[in-house]
């Protein structure tokens, strides 16, 4: 594999990720239903469904504007609080990508961006028990990637990184969400944002690598 | 097991919803590009337009308050979920006017993202807009973290006095001060008795046991105080209005609005019951009842339970509280 | 246990739910003699007066529709159980005018018997009236006895096009006619999905299984055609309209006005959604929804449900329907 | 005891199905719960407290005032079906009542004008299962009776058969009133109506006789 990327190993990335969410859905929503009101799954669900449909209809467009379309269509699925921040992880991603020559620094920069924008709507730290336990440490691993590394094993290990990210969602009670209602009664119970974010990278890594 | 809901398709209750809607009160509201409920009769461009979001599921909030003399645009979501920032951008548009938009917005994670989002992308395009966050819930006591307190059923009176400051012709920023000197007037009290049902997952939203009640209860299930026996009537209204009371600084001579919304399944006739109990709480501290409505304006599914909530009003509040409106819901001569 | 209702004493409800009633809606009614609901602005003595009686436990039924271009009187009885002829009898003295009274009576057992009582002796008075039985429940067949046709959710638009008439200034006669015209032109089925808790007694009204649901139930728990397996809203919705479209033998071209009406816990957004699938059958027998309103109007405590009431309307019945009135749970402007 | 009664008598025999009544409305509203909606003993407690109060305001009353007033009071206590009927018992009787001087046919003829009108309003026959099942026998027995006979034993007679016809409606389905709807299910069942009217008869023979 090259050591650059662009705009087609881009919707290779995303489109692994939307089949890996679209395999675990039920299992989300099992998540969400000892922790929150049951529906993440279907949300996610639908959300990829928006994401497959943008790019299907993005054959002509510029992965910049593919990505900002994605994030658009991902809000427009009225997916409650989850709209809003998947859908801004999309749209600052598009704001540093481009179609062709992205070394793992520019992908790595790139998916700050995205991470950066979704924190700013989230405002939820490490330790909260949300999608930012999966999504800052992720972030962080390839911030310390080699910039001209390859981008598959970066991405690996941030897919690792999110995963333990999510893992440890479990010990958290969360400040956030529905969840954070309930008080202990979440303590044992992983966070189905996280872990959604967790998939997603899992998903980016599979997409790339396929 | 069957949930014992009259619906379709689980994954498609908005929609459907809003198609029943528009068949029953087509006369009053349309549905546009799906998910925008609009005036059939629009506003004079040049008068301040209302617009809000919010999830579907509490019907007849927040869409049944659409129509002359309350909202101009309400932007639904899915089942309690909050719609998304482009749709909310598109109600904004669409009442986009030198006048200016009043952006109401209930506080709920969903919505204020949403809402903001949408909001800074309006601003970016030279719209002009004031956002007001209603935030009036007490459950979380005087020293709750802002986040905590929830935008409950005073949304829907000041739909109606905001709604009435526009109608009257006054500027946004007027409308703006109006509709906030009400906000920072009020505040809700809920109480559940039985959960409901969420209609798309057929999951309960909670569980209390038969002898016990919540107050404090949020409007998709969020705790609030803890399980207590179930009280008198009266005695809930003691507790209830007791709190409300201090919460919003009533004093001796005070007027205040105090509405009973009913949260699903507990009847008007529990709801009268405890208005007089509130009345006697109201009475003893010398304060007086100026206008008072019972009835269901936002609902939590089939829970049983209600908000209690109350306002301190001054003379120009009440008038246009008295206002005529012509909505779905709420219709005033 | 407890039972899961806000109130003070199982024994005084329907005085305690009067009094906050009253306190609600003092601008509109006031409760007379303990028992009467009365305008707080009279109709004019020239005009047709309306009076109605019926059990408490319904509301808003029957009293929230005392106001202008309605009702002027309801006799309320204590919960589920019919006014004796005393109070009826007051209320049919207190409106006595040469103009007449149009007495509203929906067919249960006990409100019949006092209704007659009543009407024999306000007639020995030389009282000037007519009296409408209202009897639309198809749930029995076409071949019910009379008695078994019970007066469901119909008496309110009934009141409505009868107060509107009268409130028009038309004779008795006039007024009777356009009411019976109406009546005999009306139909409601029920459906009934969880019980209700008779709230003086504590008792449960009757026992439904988790997946079943029963068509044709009374609006006190009384059987219909006993249960079924819960259907969609779309089947539910074809079974209901399509009997009571039979019932009053409606035919392409005809004009209808459809109620929702729910029992209690059924949301307006189910409410909405069987409503769609109304306007399916409606539509495909070319029929229209001339005009439709979705809400709770006549209860049943917390019962799970709905009334489905369609009728055949004409030109006059409709520009009586959606002439002005005033009341606490019916405006129209 | 002499062979004619007057209004100190019939106040008696009233008095005695107050406190017949007031004595076992718990059982009245459990028969109810079986057959009905369980408040038939509430509302004939509510309905005896408006006769008694009644006869306390009734000293200077003619006996036929007394008894129609009664018949008012009990409708005006709004007990559903049970106002009407058991009010129009009192008001027939108020039709045909004497201050003095009543024998035992005067007295057979005031309790069946008191059916008679109680019947205009029910209109149910024997088997229906209502109130008329103890109604009817108890007025063929005091037709019956020796018109110059002993008022107290013919008012025994009719005791006895208002409680065999209370009894035999456990055999019945209802024609009237809520159980009515109940169909089969109320049989085995004794209709609390019947039994109400029962207990009045027993307790105008022990009101008579004490
Ligand atoms: N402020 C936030 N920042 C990041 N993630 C959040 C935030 N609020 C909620 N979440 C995530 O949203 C997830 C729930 O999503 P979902 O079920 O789709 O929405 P909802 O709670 O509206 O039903 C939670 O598990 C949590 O990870
Ligand atoms: N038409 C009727 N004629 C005689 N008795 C009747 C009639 N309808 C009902 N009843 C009596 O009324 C009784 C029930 O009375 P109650 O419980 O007080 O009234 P409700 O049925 O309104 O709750 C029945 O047991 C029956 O005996
Ligand atoms: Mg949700
Ligand atoms: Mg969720
Ligand atoms: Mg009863
Ligand atoms: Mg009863």
């Amino acid at each position: 594999m090259s050591n650059t990327i662009g705009k087609k190993e881009i919707i290779a990335m995303i489109v692994g990720a939307v089949e890996k969410i679209n395999a675990n859905h039920q299992m989300l929503s099992q998540l969400d239903s000892a922790t929150g009101d049951g529906d993440h799954g279907t949300t996610m669900l639908r959300s990829m469904k928006a994401v497959s449909e943008t790019i299907e209809s993005s054959t002509d467009t510029a992965v910049k504007d593919m990505l900002y379309n994605i994030g658009w269509a991902i809000m427009s699925a009225d997916g409650g609080s989850t709209g809003p921040l998947l859908g801004s992880f999309f749209m600052g991603m598009s704001e540093s990508v481009s179609d062709t020559g992205m070394d793992c620094g520019a992908v790595a920069e790139m998916i700050a961006a995205g991470i950066n924008k979704m924190h700013k709507q989230s405002r939820a730290q490490i330790g909260d028990k949300t999608m930012m336990d999966a999504m800052l440490p992720a972030m962080e691993t390839l911030n310390n990637a080699d910039k001209t590394g390859s981008i598959s094993e970066a991405l690996a290990s941030a897919a690792k990184a999110a995963a333990d990210g999510a893992e440890a969602t479990t010990e958290m009670t969360a400040k956030f969400g529905r969840a954070r209602n309930l008080g202990d009664r979440v303590l044992g119970h992983r966070d189905p944002g996280a872990v959604s974010i967790s998939l997603i990278f899992k998903g980016f890594c599979e997409g790339l690598d396929s | 097991m069957a949930m014992k809901k009259f619906i379709n398709d689980p994954l498609n209750l908005t929609s459907e919803l809003l198609e029943g809607f528009q068949i029953a009160y087509g006369d009053k509201i349309a549905v546009q590009s799906e998910k925008l409920i609009v005036r059939v009769n629009p506003k004079d461009q040049n008068k301040v337009a209302i617009v809000t979001l919010g999830g579907a599921g509490h019907e007849p909030a927040l869409s049944g308050f659409v129509g002359e003399g309350m909202l101009d645009v309400s932007v639904v979501g899915d089942i309690f979920a909050a719609p998304g920032p482009p749709k909310v951008l598109e109600a904004l548009r669409m009442m986009n006017r030198e006048a200016g938009i009043l952006f109401v917005v209930l506080n709920h994670a969903g919505d204020v993202m949403s809402a903001n989002m949408a909001m800074e992308m309006a601003e970016k395009e030279g719209i002009k807009l004031k956002m007001i966050l209603t935030h009036e819930d007490i459950a979380g006591g005087p020293d709750a973290a802002e986040e905590d307190k929830r935008g409950l059923v005073g949304c829907v009176p000041l739909y109606k006095i905001a709604g009435a400051a526009a109608e009257a012709g006054k500027s946004l920023d007027e409308v703006y001060e109006i509709a906030e000197r009400f906000n920072n007037n009020m505040a809700t009290l809920a109480v559940a008795m039985n959960s409901a049902t969420h209609p798309s997952t057929g999951d309960v939203l909670f569980e209390l046991p038969d002898d016990e009640m919540e107050i404090g209860m949020g409007q998709h299930g969020e705790p609030g105080t803890g399980p207590t026996k179930i009280l008198s009537a009266d005695d809930t209204a003691k507790v209830m209005a007791t709190s409300l009371l201090n919460a919003i600084k009533a004093e001796q001579g005070d007027k205040l609005l105090v509405l009973m919304n009913g949260a699903g399944a507990t009847t008007l006739m529990e709801l009268f019951i405890v208005l007089g109990g509130v009345k006697k709480v109201i009475d003893e501290k010398g304060m007086t009842i100026a206008t008072s409505r019972v009835g269901e304006f936002l609902t939590v599914q089939e829970m049983a339970g209600f908000q209690m909530f109350i306002a301190k009003m001054d003379d120009e509040l009440l008038e246009l509280w008295k206002a005529p409106c012509d909505t779905p819901y709420m219709t005033v001569n």
